[in-house]
């Protein structure tokens, strides 16, 4: 124990150090999987935020008063990431907290906060049941993709593309979000009248697809819908293109889909997201490009646009909030938020009291134009209301 | 294997009782009395990100107290932890669940299942040894990682399973303070019952089998019993703990039960330095704490600020690089550092110790 | 005929990693965890000398070959050298500690995004017909030719060079092997060199026909299965292994349920460990001498 | 004998795991183109001294406490065994003398060569001295006789191209005629190759047959040394290690008062 008291002693003098420089700063922490294996979706994400609060900062802060981003990692663990809400709350007096990890970090983060009061916004992480209507008081997310609105907007543009007279295979992740999410997507299409034919859920690392891809190739699907990490997506699809499959791929757009769609380069590998791509070149996106130039920063400024959006609401809500020191205050503004993503989205990202999701989710469909050799919008803003 | 002496000098067994009794001196008595008053003051004392931290390190402790147990006292390697931890894990929150059974009876199935467990873990281990009973071991951690995560899509849980926190004496264990005593409690009587285990006949044949199972068997000593027993006693030790953690966090999901836990429980018992029960309460203060301390350290660099995108990476590359150094320098561990550190004390001035004095 | 194209290629890249677990282990009786992390460490040499050297593909990919040869007998140098003697759950722990090590190094300076070497140097990956309407992409076929190439290359090289044969020897008994004036830690960094080529061969093939990510490290686990199965002194035992586990895994994924992919390979390892725990092609005393 | 000694042992003493002393105050030469038996019942403390001089010590956790080994000048104590036999010394060692899994050809070319020789003409050389090894040159040493792997051992030791061979227990296990063949192929490379041989045996007879010098070893002490005729007729060796009682047979009690007073007044 003398042990613990020394380190734990070192350890607080270190924090304090630290801590000490900015004691009247907006604190926001954030526990997200920065290392081990699925560090490739959540730190590119985490990178754009802290991009966008440094400009805010460039910029001023928020009334004058600088926005502190404590990053802390979690490593996707259940234990480091209740160790780092902890930390937020009773150390640093976070006014909001983020998390974009794993959904195993979900359930410690959601209990830290709610005793706390402090809000809690999910970003590039998947949104939970929770946020969706009607919603709990101190739960956000800003993260783009959202469970079952995915599957439909999907189906719906499979559908509109092909009409419901088809074979249709189904691709996820041995994770049990990916695999949720397409037993649902299952359903529905049959209740559209679609054909289910195949359903593949890949182990997270698989040397080789090719088995999966065959069983679908085999089973004559002609559309595919596939929700998962984009590895488990691209590389299924590739290695059914080898096999000689002929047929339509439809995949969520995660962060990755700009550079790999021009990788890819088919013309039916369609990608549905909520996102813009930088292709429109918005102004927007001129800024999120320069930042991350002048920054340095390792990742490509594409992949930054979720990071960016959370770093956004940030800003809406602290400058809504009456008090943005005060943590239930910052969770008030929050709950009543309207925030314009100037394109980045397919519309405001609105948050009223019962729905911390937004009110109408939007996708685009987008995929390769080999004649133009660029990306092209297959299918522009469809809206879904949130219920 | 007699007792070894306490350490201060001058003090000698002059009875039968003496040699059983767990506190021998009246200069330990103190020190343990000043250590429990120290761990009850603690949660007062500091703010909850401490206590909770603190509260973390029992945790560990009784997973590294279990797997010393088994593989630096009977010497079984097992690759398997994170595996028994995520079946007591489940055991609690499936029981919870689905029959919505309370607290007392969630634990005690969580060590039968663990038992079981332990019995399957431990059969690989009549016939094969060292390496090969490792990767055994590191197969069936796959198994159980496969089957919990077909129960929680199957029954769709797919972010988890949520559990409510315990009630015990109808008071409910939620805050940081009260999993703090709560954990106390638990890893001290965990440690209570390794001590007298070392002391009794398992822990004896334990040893035995440990140092060389031909010659442990020629003495009499029923190998395949006390292997068994070995793996039973820990498999469900850390059951329990495994429960503990789905009631501390109040949600099991698969997705905590990586291979790298049980590398950070094998960690703890190689750090702590292998075949002490000092050891492993070391190795679990020293590897819960590591990632928090790497992280201060590194934000107190001048510069830190331009290193943010890399610096979790970098905690990851020290961890290595720490676990390296104590492989390759300190084989005894942390154990052996504190033994030389004490030894230092009790002796000076005098830099060598007497003919027959602890090892 | 499909079927059987990937039992082979899943084969061939256990193959060729298992190869690795296999040197090591014969030689020094070492289990090599960090195999994982070596065989990516190589793949993503690939992605900087082919960043550097595009023009010339071949170049960057020799000379990444030539770095991770390095790198092998290096870790051994620097690191494994100091374990020799030590009880065996050490050195294995130490080769744990040293792929967290590499896991960090390589997101600290690669970042965790995907990487594809392949466009980088401006390759196309092509798909090849073979009879029977099968397919196979060009750097499969590859991989496919580059673990025969691999295996019949050790095979020659343990059987008739000199190197290889005191390999070999240091293998079965080290003690004598030093009395002959055999100098173990070079035949031991060899060995660790090897191992990491061959690992870095498969790791640069898996990259540059589907990409690369921190994932792969859990390929390389997934490999070791097949070891041991054949057998984790035996290189044929390793290649026959390899086909075991490759034909399980498709087998299952095809008829049974792609779900127990991740499963398969380690529940034909227990079963293996049962029935006949030194592997198909193992020496039987090693069990003892672990 | 009026060339400078090949290898000069100095007062070694040896402690196995800090403990025990196996070896005390043990001092030999050997001097070039000389056969030098090492004698001795077991636990002398032969195979330990063997092993001090050639640098298998480390391994058992035992060191080299006091005294020197020097060869040539060069000090061997607690050396790397491949540096020792890089020096020009070969080791012949007791047990597990031959790569079982190995054949007999590549037992032969594993070891690497010293002084620049073709390994080639070491091969020639070796299979002259031992022209049975040649036809037997693709049989897995594990299949080998006791006589033929110990024929190969001492083979694999002669293509470290040594100017001295450490031979433990030629004898041991052996027929007679296997050991005949064995101990004539020794003087023969003596002869023709002009290196030293330092033999340890337990069979007195066998040794002292070829040796020029011999010495005695109990307890970890030399006893007794001299030239090997001296030793033959020496009257104790004849007693204890040749057998010659010269009639009435002692009890194994006056042995050990024998080796008591040696100790004490030797």
């Amino acid at each position: 124990m003398k042990k613990i008291c020394m380190i734990a002693s070192i350890v607080a003098a270190s924090f304090h150090a630290s801590g000490a420089m900015a004691e009247d700063a907006l604190k926001i922490g954030l526990t997200g999987a920065l290392t081990g294996p699925v560090a490739g979706t959540y730190a590119p994400a985490v990178e754009g935020l802290r991009l966008y609060v440094d400009a805010l900062n460039a910029g001023g802060g928020i009334n004058g008063a600088m926005v502190e981003l404590i990053l802390q990692d979690d490593g996707a663990e259940p234990s480091r990431a209740a160790a780092n809400a902890k930390r937020f709350i009773t150390q640093d007096n976070v006014v909001m907290m983020i998390n974009a990890s794993l959904s195993s970090t979900f359930a410690p983060s959601i209990a830290e906060t709610s005793r706390a009061g402090v809000p809690l916004m999910f970003a590039a992480s998947a949104c939970p049941q929770e946020v969706f209507p009607p919603a709990n008081a101190n739960l956000f997310c800003t993260t783009a993709f959202g469970a079952k609105y995915d599957s439909h907007a999907a189906l719906q543009f499979i559908e509109g593309q092909a009409g419901s007279d088809i074979k249709i295979g189904f691709q996820a992740m041995a994770i049990p979000l990916s695999r949720g999410e397409i037993d649902y997507a299952e359903g529905v299409a049959a209740s559209m009248g679609m054909t289910p034919v195949a359903k593949e859920i890949t182990p997270p690392p698989a040397p080789d697809y090719s088995p999966f891809a065959s069983n679908i190739s085999d089973a004559g699907a002609e559309w595919v819908w596939s929700w998962a990490p984009w590895g488990a997506q691209v590389k299924t699809f590739e290695a059914l293109r080898r096999l000689g499959w002929s047929g339509s791929y439809v995949a969520y757009a995660h962060l990755e889909a700009e550079s790999e769609l021009a990788r890819v380069h088919d013309e039916t590998f369609y990608l549905v997201g909520a996102n813009a791509l930088f292709t429109e070149n918005l102004p927007v996106m001129q800024t999120i490009t320069a930042a991350a130039q002048a920054a340095g920063s390792s990742y490509a400024a594409n992949q930054l646009t979720e990071g960016w959006i959370a770093g956004m609401v940030i800003e809406a809500a602290l400058k809504a909030a009456s008090d943005p020191g005060d943590a239930g205050s910052v969770r008030d503004a929050m709950s009543n938020l309207t925030v314009d993503l100037q394109g980045l989205r397919g519309g405001p990202l609105v948050w009223t009291e019962t729905n911390h999701f937004r009110t109408t989710q939007s996708y685009r469909v987008y995929r390769w134009n080999a004649a133009n050799n660029a990306i092209e919008t297959v299918q522009d803003w469809t809206s879904f209301d949130v219920e | 294997m007699s007792k070894p002496l306490p350490n201060a000098s001058g003090h000698f067994r002059r009875s039968h009782a003496d040699e059983f009794r767990l506190i021998e001196t009246g200069f330990s008595r103190t020190m343990l009395a000043l250590f429990i008053i120290a761990l009850v003051s603690f949660p007062f004392l500091f703010s909850s990100f401490y206590v909770d931290l603190a509260a973390q390190v029992f945790l560990a402790s009784i997973g590294a107290l279990s797997l010393m147990l088994l593989t630096g006292i009977a010497g079984q390697i097992s690759l398997g932890h994170a595996g028994l931890i995520a079946a007591g894990a489940f055991t609690a929150g499936i029981l919870f669940k689905e029959f919505a059974l309370p607290f007392w009876v969630t634990i005690p199935a969580a060590a039968l299942v663990g038992a079981g467990i332990g019995v399957l873990f431990g059969l690989p281990s009549l016939r094969l040894r060292g390496l090969y009973l490792a990767v055994s071991t590191l197969a069936l951690h796959f198994i159980v990682v496969f089957l919990g995560g077909e129960y929680e899509t199957r029954r769709g849980f797919s972010t988890g399973i949520l559990i409510d926190p315990p009630v015990v004496f109808g008071y409910e264990v939620y805050s940081t303070r009260a999993w703090y005593f709560t954990l106390a409690v638990a890893a001290a009587v965990t440690l209570w019952i390794c001590i007298n285990l070392m002391r009794s006949r398992s822990g004896r044949a334990w040893k035995s089998i440990h140092a060389n199972e031909t010659v442990a068997e020629a003495i009499g000593i029923g190998v395949t019993r006390y292997k068994l027993l070995a793996f039973v006693v820990s498999s469900s030790m850390t059951a329990v703990a495994g429960a503990l953690f789905a009631y501390y966090r109040g949600f099991v999901s698969i997705e905590a039960f990586s291979l790298y836990l049980t590398i950070q429980y094998v960690a703890m018992i190689i750090i702590g330095g292998m075949g002490s029960l000092l050891g492993a309460l070391l190795g679990a203060v020293f590897v819960t704490l590591f990632p928090y301390i790497i992280e201060a350290l590194v934000s107190v660099l001048p510069g830190a600020d331009r290193l943010a995108g890399s610096v979790f990476a970098f905690n990851y590359a020290a961890f290595g690089i720490v676990m390296i150094l104590f492989l390759v320098f300190e084989p005894q561990g942390l154990v052996g550092i504190w033994r030389r550190i004490r030894d230092y004390f009790v002796l000076w001035p005098f830099r060598f110790k007497a003919m027959g004095g602890r090892k | 005929m499909q079927f059987a194209v990937n039992i082979l290629v899943l084969a061939s890249i256990y193959a060729l990693i298992a190869s690795g677990y296999v040197l090591i282990y014969r030689v020094s009786r070492v289990l090599n965890l960090a195999h994982g992390e070596l065989m990516m460490f190589g793949a993503y040499l690939l992605v900087t000398t082919a960043a550097g050297l595009s023009s010339s593909p071949v170049v960057a990919i020799l000379l990444a070959l030539a770095m991770s040869l390095m790198v092998g007998g290096l870790v051994y140098l620097f690191l494994m050298r100091r374990m020799t003697g030590e009880m065996a759950l050490a050195a294995v722990l130490t080769t744990v500690a040293l792929g967290i090590l590499l896991r960090g190094l390589i997101l600290m300076f690669w970042s965790a995004s995907p990487q594809h070497p392949r466009d980088t140097l401006g390759w196309e990956n092509p798909v090849l017909m073979l009879p029977g309407d099968a397919r196979i992409s060009l750097f499969a076929a590859l991989l496919v030719a580059s673990t025969i190439l691999v295996y019949a290359g050790l095979f020659a090289f343990l059987r008739f060079s000199r190197w290889g044969m005191r390999m070999r020897a240091a293998g079965q008994n080290p003690l004598l092997a030093a009395q002959r004036g055999i100098n173990l830690h070079a035949v031991f960094a060899l060995a660790w060199a090897l191992s990491t080529f061959t690992g870095a061969i498969a790791g640069m093939l898996i990259a540059l026909d589907s990409g690369l990510d921190s994932t792969m490290v859990m390929i390389g686990l997934k490999a070791f299965p097949a070891a041991l199965v054949g057998g984790l002194d035996s290189l044929l035992g390793a290649l026959i292994g390899a086909l075991i586990i490759a034909a399980a895994e498709v087998g299952v994924i095809k008829y049974v349920d792609p779900l127990l992919a991740d499963v398969i390979p380690f529940a034909v390892l227990v079963v293996m460990l049962v029935i006949r725990p030194w592997g198909l092609f193992g020496t039987r005393e090693e069990l003892d001498r672990v | 004998m009026t060339a400078e000694p090949l290898l000069v042992v100095e007062k070694l003493e040896v402690v196995y795991q800090r403990a025990i002393t196996a070896i005390q105050g043990v001092s030999l030469k050997v001097y070039p183109n000389q056969i030098v038996a090492l004698l001795g019942t077991n636990g002398a403390g032969k195979t330990t001294t063997l092993r001090a001089i050639s640098g298998f010590l480390g391994l058992d956790d035992a060191r080299v406490t006091e005294g020197t080994v020097t060869y040539r000048g060069i000090h061997l104590e607690n050396r790397e065994p491949y540096e020792v036999t890089r020096h020009g010394l070969s080791l012949v060692p007791e047990r597990d003398k031959v790569f079982p899994n190995l054949t007999v050809a590549e037992n032969l070319a594993v070891v690497p060569g010293r002084r620049g020789r073709s390994n080639r003409r070491m091969l020639e050389q070796v299979y002259h001295f031992f022209p049975g090894l040649k036809d037997l040159r693709r049989r897995e040493a594990g299949l080998l006789s006791g006589g033929e792997r110990q024929m190969l051992a001492v083979a694999a030791g002669l293509m470290c191209d040594p100017e001295m061979l450490l031979i433990d227990e030629l004898s041991l296990g052996l027929s007679p005629v296997a050991v005949q063949s064995l101990t004539a192929s020794l003087v023969a490379i003596r002869n023709e190759l002009k290196i030293s041989i330092l033999l340890v045996e337990q069979s007195a007879v066998v040794a002292l047959e070829i040796a020029d010098m011999g010495y005695v070893l109990e307890n970890g002490r030399v006893v007794l040394d001299g030239d090997a005729q001296r030793l033959l007729n020496h009257s104790d060796v004849q007693e204890f290690y040749l057998g010659h009682t010269g009639g009435d047979r002692r009890s194994y009690r006056d042995v050990k008062q024998y080796r008591r007073n040696r100790r004490w007044y030797g």
